[in-house]
């Protein structure tokens, strides 16, 4: 893929030309790709492409001085032109961006989004408030996927193995395969299509098989989510799904179940857990939900835990027997369930107290608890699940099940079809199957054995590489399309512009195979549109303004199974648990945050998003427990904790879990064996993980991904085969002398008793309310207000009350001094303080996914940097996720085995005495009238003086020209190339500015959506004083992506916003709010809520008992 | 030997008291070493700007502009790439830029100092080494004002932080300590360079005047044709280009007069200058909220730091010079005896101030303060943090031995390692405070670049390529001040030796 | 007896301290001339593809600005009109123009006609059209007498001075909403007049912004 | 033959010219002045001089740096262009305090080269006594007086004998 004459756009005629910079538009359009790229955006006309220029940090300055002796007169008024439309579009008004709805199709659940679009180039996903159980939120790789459809590794041109061939040539192949297997009734035809909710495609894919019956069509996701339904598929001959209702569980049994980050459903997994999780007064602390977490891997889920134990993930079978066993037993209704439960025997060993103590605390919240497992254990887990659910009075309360189609044939199936040599045609839609399918079923040789083979995909992946043709496929933003998301709404695919390339929609392929009439998407998706619904117009218009089409979930049902037919399933099943040593080890395969299965690995924003639990950027590590990690170095003498520090020894920081040298980590290697396949990868230790149980995150290694993504990390496929897709037994670990620098984004894991997540129990909440204002060196040294202490938020905010200072300090209530009209007699008393703007972020609700880092990367411009310069620390994210891991101050391990985990989204503070003002010697970042902290690049000369004194550490510079050249010669300074794909540039949002390098950029609080709300606001006043824009107009990018509303926005003069509101919690307190600072971003404790019951129980949260550890003792007077 | 040309009136049984007073020996090291006469002097000090340029002047040039040649690649490199080259990142944005900034300026101070302080307090011995001293500062001044300059990350618009009206309608912001380093460093720059080029300007007329009598009288006759011209060119471009800079100084009495009164308040200038440069630079630190760098001690501190590397430098350079010109009856072991007490002095003024503050972090009761300090003693930097205590606490405490402030040697690797110790006491306060500060999440590591260490190593060729040339081109001693210290000053004829008086009346004959 | 300097030097000093104030103020005003939006702009009146009048249009027609700059009210952007909103009139007015040619053409081709721009913010710098013109500033504020124009030029600055001037005392740039879009409006020097205006500042809470956000994002 | 500028002296050492400069002084000439090749203890008293001017340029310097100083400040951040920066007072006497203190100085410094000069009526590259070469050696080791003609007591005569009279060598006269 590194052919980038493939890509026109790469290209333009003039790139070399460093003047091109500043007068881009004439050279701009004067490139034939452009010119030609135009001509096909816009058939109607050119737009005013203003926008595009303006997303150009203009260096006119800089510029014009260089060739200011030169007295040329086109350089001191440099000559623009403006193109307006020749004939205007409708509905498109040059500078107002216009929302579309859309979703993002997956393999179960498409997200709903609404798409906001700049002259028809979408710029920015989010979710669409419309539906309600997500509420607008999407996930990451939502977020990052518009930056795909801008990628300029993306396949432009469908091909095959003579080269390059057009659109029509494609369509004649379409067509003389689906003659040559009109004939033999399909028999050698093979289609291998990825998971789809669309229910267009099921259709074509229907009419395909009534046409050619003798076709095979098998579905491959390299990570299905299809536990649960395959298992109860086997007892009623219908797939079911489990569709949990967490706001109505109290209590939640999570089995290695990662139901708030991974997997279909997580975001309305996540908003309505959170709903549980947010209390904001301590009277109403009981009203919390509580979550136990069983599970092997330290998943986001497990980190918002109340109890979580390490197991592993070979293990849950037997621990759901014991669970279950346990449940049955102590409610007493079902003796004969009971009886066949027990007669499971199992091997497992788990404290009896503690499974007692938690099927107590299930049975008294009797159909407001939950247990739910994970989509990758086996048949009987899920099984023993229902029945727990059945025993506690969750099914039909707090968890329904949904009938859904069963799955289709399987990769396998399209082996065994190949090996036998019929096939003549090998049809794949979607998917890299040579990258990710399982490795027993050697699919690079089985492929060979086809006639014919085509492969229709975004990129030109391993798997086209493979293939005789390679259709290019369209962005799902340039497609039309239909989809479900994971309770079956039905929600529209609806494109933002034409398709940029030549490329096409699976559903204009499939039908053409099917030989249908109608190829075009449009007409195919709006076909399967009127068949669902009465087929107006108004209808369909309806349903792609909101979205969605109200009313078409799927229909539920409440106990779809009986207890015998349950009963008939278990018997005899295999629940018996693995032993595990460091000689036999369980791997775990898991989806990247990064890549998810791989799919992602060519998008910049995901690879350089840390991973929230090992801060990993471009990279991943094979996960091992500190216990492991001891137990391999004593046996094998290589080193893989670093040495103790003199700072360790002396107690003043915590033992490090990785071996950093110079702030890079330098992580060994092991050679991992498992199923007789060996592969090399670094290894990391993660406290928390189960002792024996090694993870290997997936979706790395990629050989045809792309530039991005090529070579990133290591590639775990090889070790993974049809019968252990997720947990493999048996695996062993041997260590290396070698080692390799590992892109880690954060060096340090521990608070170190410091009071910067303040958390507590739900007891103590109680019995002191307001300790999260009662800890750090606020306890006894806080913010300076002097008699203004117990004033409201509202006076405080706007009257910014300076404690004894002698001087004359400026207020928000005063009109600056040098405006005359306001400052007359009586003008004073008519002036109306600016709205005030603020945040609070509830640190009990933030589970950690980083979607609000992806969000506001895609929103504000913002660079990526690549893996040298992540691991010389100078990733540019504006918002941060720190990950702090904390043990039981009662451990005595250095690296602690069972640890708490806690997130604290960190951006800029917005503080009202911001310690980076002050020390701006150009003003350049001073704050404006409303309370925030604003940066202006244009004025900044560069000292980082204000990166330094930010206690926060939350300001970023521009080191090298991120967006201008190629991020691996940006040490080249001129010499390099200029890298300035005009594809990627269409993705920047031009509201705001890209910024040069020596600049120093920063979170804004989204500026240019406050800007424009008050500007709408503005046009609506009028003639009037109505300036105030009302409460919840203003969503920040991060606040409007976040599943579980944890960050809230608004104004804090108004005592009656949400903001203002959260800003009265009992866990409202300021991050290093001894400072004096005052940020205008506060967060809410973290609560955590305990069983009391459960034995070696905490009392308080590890990060407390650790702050209390490391608090001076008192001098007895 | 007369003791007094007053007429006061006396009884004459006191007058033969008092006749019968030997006064004691003036035990006193004389400044000027041998009883060497005014014309000796002159000599001395003019024939270096006069003579040939010796061999080892030129070698020195080549290496100290091949060595300065480092600085510039490294600029033109950071310039037209980026502050990216340097090993700077989150959370170390300052890096070796700012501790050489430091380092510099502080090396600038024992220049001021010398000339400015030691003059107020009439310390006669200074003048042999002030005018070195003086250009110390004012090129170590130029080396410092480097590193601020180019380490913005867009030095094309440096201009900004000074105050110029312009079409954006915007001023610079007064609060912040750069604004202030700005002026500061700026006026110190000016005000050195000023005091400088003041006290030179007696000297320059005594160049010019020498220059006018060698063309008076004619070149050797021995030469060629041709060399004659090239020396009667090279005398007369000396003439003109002293004489424009003497700017008709005649040495006259009035001249005198407003000179020394001049001089006076510019010594008087200088020395609260030079006392809150430092302090100023100490602000860029003190006034920030970070731990390690809050602290109210900065300002003694640093300046008493920046003496001790002052001193330390002139030491340094001035032991070789001493060598190499035959100094030894200018500077005297008097100097470097002084000088090496000032060390000692300052430096445990330094030590104590380290050690105060842990003492304030501890009693503070801040956390992330008494962190700070520990964490610079014993964590990641504990190597730098020991190498600026041994070098600038325990090294200086040998200079409490005569045995080692008579031994030059010794003395000049010792005046090294103060610069050594004292480059990274800079280094230890701008780093390790910003590598480890509030959040554990966003702590680091911060290493140099080879950009970052060319660009340093660079200086010291810059430097030295300005004091060679200084060497060179200019009367490297105040020729006025070192006769007025010498007893052929004195108006009443005290302190007359013989062979003062014979010499004096030998270069009566000699001149004519 | 030849002195070291001739005579006439003596008066050098003087010689050269006049020059310098000269040498001084020349750059300064060169640099003033040819670097501040002052001088750059103003006056820039670049020949367009059409010879477009405001003056016949807008000034003799008594077209109102909104017709053609459809979205000033609604938008950041004053948008410059597409071909078919002259079409509008021109294909039944003039019809056969041949200055109206490449109208026609754009109009029928769809390709854009390439209108030089006058006004050009830099691109850091955000101005909202809508919400200045709904609150009372006229596009004569910054535009000029765009009605009076055959050719449009630049008027003003468009520094951040001018910006800064008007963001300070608006109570000197702020008019009835009905005058916005009349270039013709003479400011009242009555002082009742002057004090009703003022009285909008205060009632419409006018209070813009002198910070960076104002204008930059 | 040009103009008479005066008559030049040498005496022999710094004793010698201190004395002499009291003669003179005490002889009533005010155009004269003695040269050094350094500058002596005592003799602006003995030459009749008073303190010199220099500080009062010092002074006005000093002042006027001051008040730039916190002028300058109190015109950018308050009264032009007042911007919120980190919570502090627009401007106060307190942070301005640097500025104006080193604007103090530079002016001061600045005030004194210039008052320098001025007393000294330099830079004056011309001069007639630059015309003798005896001159040119008072700037290594040579001691000297000149008395000027424009002087209402000079009489070429009469000033030459007083000249040998207090100790004065190689007396000679000096034209314009």
């Amino acid at each position: 893929m590194n052919d980038t004459t493939e890509t026109p756009l790469l290209q333009p005629a003039s790139s070399r030309d460093g003047s091109r910079y500043w007068k881009s538009l004439e050279d701009l359009a004067e490139t034939p790709a452009f010119q030609e790229w135009m001509q096909r955006e816009f058939p109607a006309g050119a737009s005013e492409i203003e926008g595009v220029n303006r997303r150009h940090f203009l260096k006119i300055m800089a510029a014009s001085f260089g060739l200011a002796g030169l007295g040329l007169s086109g350089c001191r008024r440099p000559e623009k032109t403006i193109l307006a439309f020749g004939n205007q579009a409708e509905m498109m008004i040059p500078g107002n961006p216009v929302f579309y709805t859309s979703s993002q199709p997956s393999a179960k659940d498409n997200i709903p989004l609404v798409v906001e679009t700049h002259q028809a180039r979408p710029t920015k996903i989010e979710g669409n408030p419309s539906y309600t159980p997500y509420r607008g939120a999407t996930d990451l790789f939502a977020q990052a996927s518009v930056l795909d459809m801008y990628d300029p590794d993306r396949s432009t041109h469908s091909r095959n193995r003579s080269g390059r061939v057009d659109m029509a040539a494609v369509r004649d192949q379409l067509n003389t395969i689906r003659r040559k297997h009109r004939d033999d009734r399909g028999r050698g035809l093979v289609l291998l299509v990825e998971g789809s909710t669309s229910p267009s495609r099921s259709r074509i894919l229907r009419k395909l098989k009534a046409q050619l019956p003798e076709a095979l069509c098998a579905e491959y996701e390299p990570l299905s989510h299809y536990g649960a339904e395959t298992a109860f598929a086997a007892i009623t001959d219908t797939a079911l799904r489990p569709l949990p209702q967490f706001d109505a569980a109290k209590r939640i049994v999570a089995i290695d179940s990662d139901f708030l980050q991974t997997g279909p459903g997580k975001l309305g997994f996540a908003n309505a857990f959170a709903k549980g999780r947010k209390v904001y007064h301590a009277e109403d602390a009981d009203r919390m939900s509580r979550l136990y977490s069983v599970e092997s891997n330290l998943t986001l889920t497990g980190s918002m835990a109340d109890h979580r134990l390490r197991l592993g993930s070979a293990q849950m079978s037997a621990f759901a027997s014991l669970l279950a066993a346990e449940v049955l037993r102590q409610s007493g209704l079902n003796a004969e369930a009971l009886a066949a439960v027990q007669a499971l025997q199992t091997n497992l060993e788990i404290d009896p107290d503690w499974l007692s103590a938690c099927a107590a605390d299930l049975l008294e919240h009797r159909g407001a608890s939950l247990v739910v497992a994970g989509d990758h254990l086996p048949a009987e887990v899920h099984c023993l699940c229902y029945l727990i659910n059945a025993a506690i009075g969750a099914n039909g309360s707090t968890i329904r099940y949904a009938q859904v189609e069963k799955p289709s044939a399987s990769i396998r199936d399209v082996v065994t079809r190949l090996q036998s040599g019929r096939v003549e045609t090998l049809f794949i839609l979607g998917g890299n199957p040579a990258y990710d399918a399982p490795a027993d079923l050697d699919w690079s040789n089985a492929v060979k054995q086809a006639g014919q083979t085509l492969h229709l995909s975004y990129y030109r992946n391993e798997t086209s590489l493979q293939c005789d043709w390679h259709i290019a496929r369209s962005h799902y933003l340039e497609s039309w399309g239909d989809g479900r998301t994971y309770d079956g709404t039905v929600v529209p695919v609806q494109p933002m512009i034409d398709p940029i390339f030549r490329t096409f929609n699976e559903l204009e392929v499939l039908a053409r195979l099917a030989g249908e009439s109608e190829t075009d998407p449009y007409a195919i998706t709006r076909a399967t549109f009127d068949a669902m619904t009465d087929g107006t117009d108004a209808a369909f218009h309806r349903f792609l303004s909101n979205g969605l089409l109200a009313d078409s979930a799927f229909a539920t049902e409440n106990a779809p199974l009986t207890i015998a037919e349950l009963l008939i399933q278990l018997s005899g099943a295999n629940v018996s648990s693995p032993e595990f040593s460091a000689d036999s080890l369980e791997l775990i395969f898991a989806a990247s945050q990064n890549t998810y299965d791989g799919r992602y690995a060519n998008n910049g924003w995901l690879q350089e998003c840390p991973e929230p639990i090992t801060k990993f950027t471009w990279d991943n590590a094979i996960l091992i427990s500190p216990r492991l990690a001891r137990e391999l170095e004593s046996a094998s003498g290589v080193q893989i904790t670093p040495d103790r520090s003199m700072m360790v020894e002396a107690g003043r920081l915590t033992q490090q879990t990785a071996t950093f040298q110079r702030g890079r980590q330098h992580a060994p290697i092991a050679e991992l064996t498992v199923n007789g396949r060996t592969i090399k990868a670094p290894v990391h230790i993660v406290p928390g993980l189960a002792n024996y149980s090694i993870v290997a995150p997936l979706g790395f290694g990629r050989k045809a991904a792309g530039r991005v993504g090529n070579g990133v990390g290591f590639d775990a496929y090889p070790l993974r085969t049809t019968s252990t897709p997720y947990i493999a037994t048996g695996a062993t670990l041997k260590l290396t002398s070698e080692r390799v620098q590992l892109a880690n984004a954060q060096e340090h894991w521990s608070m170190e008793g410091r009071a910067i997540v303040r958390e507590g129990n739900v007891e103590e909440w109680k019995q002191e309310p307001d300790f999260a204002n009662n800890m750090g060196m606020e306890s006894h040294s806080p913010p300076v207000y002097g008699k203004a202490q117990n004033e409201s938020v509202q006076y405080k905010v706007t009257n910014q009350p300076r404690g004894g200072s002698a001087h004359e300090h400026p207020r928000f209530t005063d009109p600056l001094p040098n405006v005359p009209i306001w400052n007359r007699p009586g003008a004073k008393e008519q002036f109306r303080a600016p709205q005030q703007w603020g945040m609070v972020i509830d640190m009990n609700a933030c589970t950690g996914c980083n979607a609000c880092v992806v969000a506001c990367q895609s929103e504000n411009n913002i660079p990526i940097v690549g893996r040298d310069q992540v691991m010389r620390g100078r990733e540019m994210h504006w918002i941060r996720l720190d990950r702090y891991f904390t043990g039981d101050v009662n451990d005595d391990n250095d690296i602690p085995e069972d640890v708490q985990v806690s997130f604290m989204g960190v951006a800029c503070q917005h503080c009202e005495n911001a310690p980076c003002e002050t020390v701006c010697p150009v003003n350049a970042t001073v704050h404006d009238e409303q309370g925030l902290n604003v940066m202006a690049y244009n004025r900044c000369v560069g000292t980082r003086y204000c990166a330094n004194n930010c206690p926060y550490k939350v300001r970023r510079f521009n080191f090298f020209d991120w967006n201008k050249r190629n991020i691996n010669e940006v040490y080249k300074g001129p010499l390099g190339r200029v890298d300035e794909p005009e594809l990627g540039k269409m993705q920047k949002n031009p509201n705001v500015t890209v910024r040069m390098r020596g600049v120093m950029e920063k979170c804004t609080y989204c500026v240019q959506r406050i800007e424009t709300a008050k500007h709408d606001q503005k046009r609506i006043a009028g003639a009037s004083g109505n300036v105030g824009v009302p409460d919840g107009r203003i969503l920040t990018a991060c606040q409007q992506v976040c599943p579980t509303e944890a960050i809230v926005f608004g104004d804090l003069s108004d005592a009656n916003t949400k903001v203002s509101k959260l800003r009265e919690s009992d866990r409202d307190y300021s991050l290093l709010g001894y400072l004096n600072v005052r940020p205008r971003t506060t967060y809410l404790a973290r609560i955590r809520n305990p069983n009391k019951r459960i034995p070696r129980t905490y009392k308080m949260p590890f990060t407390r008992a650790s702050y209390k550890a490391r608090q001076p003792k008192p001098l007895n007077r | 030997m007369a003791t007094t040309t007053s007429n006061l009136p006396t009884c004459p049984a006191q007058a033969e008291l008092l006749d019968q007073i030997r006064p004691a020996e003036h035990k006193e090291t004389p400044l000027v070493g041998n009883k060497r006469d005014f014309p000796w002097v002159t000599e001395k000090i003019c024939t270096i700007v006069e003579s040939r340029v010796p061999t080892w002047w030129w070698v020195a040039f080549a290496m100290a502009l091949f060595t300065a040649s480092f600085t510039g690649v490294g600029l033109v490199w950071l310039v037209s790439t980026g502050v990216g080259v340097w090993g700077l990142a989150n959370p170390v944005n300052w890096g070796w830029a700012i501790v050489n900034f430091v380092f510099w300026i502080g090396i600038g101070h024992a220049g001021t100092l010398i000339s400015a302080i030691l003059c107020l307090l009439k310390q006669g011995w200074r003048t042999s080494i002030n005018r070195a001293a003086e250009a110390m500062t004012i090129f170590a001044v130029v080396c410092a004002g480097i590193f601020p300059l180019f380490h913005v990350g867009r030095v094309w618009f440096a201009w900004w932080l000074f105050p110029i009206p312009n079409s954006n309608a915007i001023w610079p912001q007064f609060r912040s300590p750069l604004e202030w380093d700005v002026f500061a460093v700026s006026t110190y720059g000016t005000v050195s360079a000023l005091f400088w080029y003041m006290g030179m300007i007696p000297d320059l007329g005594t160049l010019r005047d020498r220059a006018t009598l060698v063309l008076r009288r004619g070149m050797d006759e021995t030469l060629t044709p041709l060399q004659r011209k090239v020396q009667t060119a090279i005398w007369t471009l000396r003439k003109y280009g002293y004489g424009i800079f003497a700017m008709g100084w005649r040495n006259a009495g009035n001249h005198w007069r407003n000179y020394e009164m001049a001089y006076l308040l510019l010594a008087g200038l200088s020395t609260p200058l030079v006392l809150s440069v430092h302090t100023i630079v100490s602000f860029d630190f003190a006034v920030s909220i970070i731990p390690g760098w809050h602290t109210t001690i900065f300002p003694p501190y640093f300046v008493a730091g920046a003496i001790f590397s002052g001193f330390g430098m002139v030491l340094t350079l001035m032991l070789p010079l001493r060598a190499l010109y035959g100094f030894h009856d200018l500077i005297t072991q008097r100097h470097i005896d002084n000088m090496c007490k000032i060390c000692l002095g300052t430096g445990c003024i330094v030590g104590y101030a380290y050690i105060m503050e842990f003492f304030i972090a501890w009693y503070g009761a801040n956390p992330f303060e008494e962190f700070a300090f520990i964490n610079r003693a014993f964590g990641q930097y504990a190597w730098a943090y020991w190498i600026m205590f041994s070098c600038n606490v325990f090294v200086p405490q040998l200079f409490w031995f005569k045995a080692v402030r008579r031994n030059a040697a010794m003395v000049w690797i010792m005046s090294i390692l103060i610069n050594v110790g004292m480059w990274f006491e800079r280094f230890v306060i701008t780093v390790t405070s910003l590598a480890n500060d509030f959040l554990p999440t966003s702590w680091g590591y911060y290493s140099p670049t080879i950009v970052d260490i060319f660009t340093f190593f660079g200086t010291f060729g810059l430097f030295s390529v300005l004091f060679l040339l200084f060497l060179k081109v200019l009367p490297i001693m105040p020729m006025g001040e070192v006769k007025f210290v010498m007893p052929q000053a004195d108006p009443h004829g005290h302190g007359f030796g013989d062979t003062a008086q014979g010499a004096n009346s030998e270069m009566k004959g000699g001149a004519h | 007896m030849a002195n070291l300097f001739p005579k006439s030097i003596n008066t050098l000093p003087i010689k050269i301290i006049v020059a310098i104030v000269f040498i001084v103020a020349a750059i300064t005003a060169g640099v003033t001339y040819y670097f501040t939006p002052e001088y750059t702009r103003i006056g820039y009146a670049p020949t367009q593809p059409v010879a477009f009048s405001h003056a016949l249009h807008v000034d003799q027609l008594g077209m109102d600005c909104r017709y053609c700059h459809t979205h000033v009210d609604r938008a950041a952007h004053a948008n410059i009109p597409p071909s078919n909103t002259c079409m509008s009139c021109h294909s039944l007015v003039k019809v056969d123009s041949p200055a109206l040619a490449p109208v026609r053409a754009s109009y029928e081709s769809g390709n854009p006609i390439p209108w030089v721009r006058v006004h050009a913010a830099p691109d850091y710098v955000y101005f909202n059209h809508a919400a200045h013109v709904n609150r009372g500033i006229s596009c004569v504020e910054c535009h000029g007498q765009v009605n009076q124009m055959e050719v449009v030029y630049h008027a003003k600055s468009l520094s951040m001075a001018f910006c800064l001037e008007c963001h300070r005392n608006p109570e000197q740039y702020i008019r009835p909403l009905e005058a916005v879009y009349d270039l013709n409006w003479e400011r009242p020097t009555e002082p009742e007049a002057v004090a009703e205006l003022e009285t909008f500042v205060h009632d419409w809470k006018v209070n813009p912004p002198q910070s960076c956000s104002g204008c930059h994002r | 033959m040009a103009k008479q500028f005066g008559l030049l002296a040498r005496f022999k050492d710094t004793p010698d010219l201190f004395h002499a400069a009291e003669k003179v002084r005490d002889a009533g000439y005010r155009k004269w002045d003695t040269f050094a090749p350094l500058p002596i203890h005592g003799l602006p008293a003995a030459q009749g001089l008073g303190r010199s001017r220099v500080p009062v340029f010092t002074l006005i310097g000093g002042f006027c740096g001051f008040w730039i100083g916190l002028l300058m400040v109190w015109y950018m951040n308050l009264y032009d262009y007042p911007l919120l920066v980190g919570g502090m007072p627009f401007f106060s006497p307190i942070f301005p305090f640097p500025i104006a203190y080193e604007l103090t100085i530079l002016l001061a410094a600045f005030g004194t080269l210039i008052g320098m000069f001025v007393m000294n009526t330099l830079p004056q590259h011309y001069h007639p006594l630059f015309n003798s070469e005896q001159f040119l050696a008072t700037s290594s080791d040579q001691f000297m007086i000149a008395i000027e003609s424009s002087d209402p007591q000079f009489n070429t005569e009469a000033t030459r004998l007083f000249l040998e009279e207090i100790g004065g060598t190689d007396i000679q006269v000096i034209e314009e």
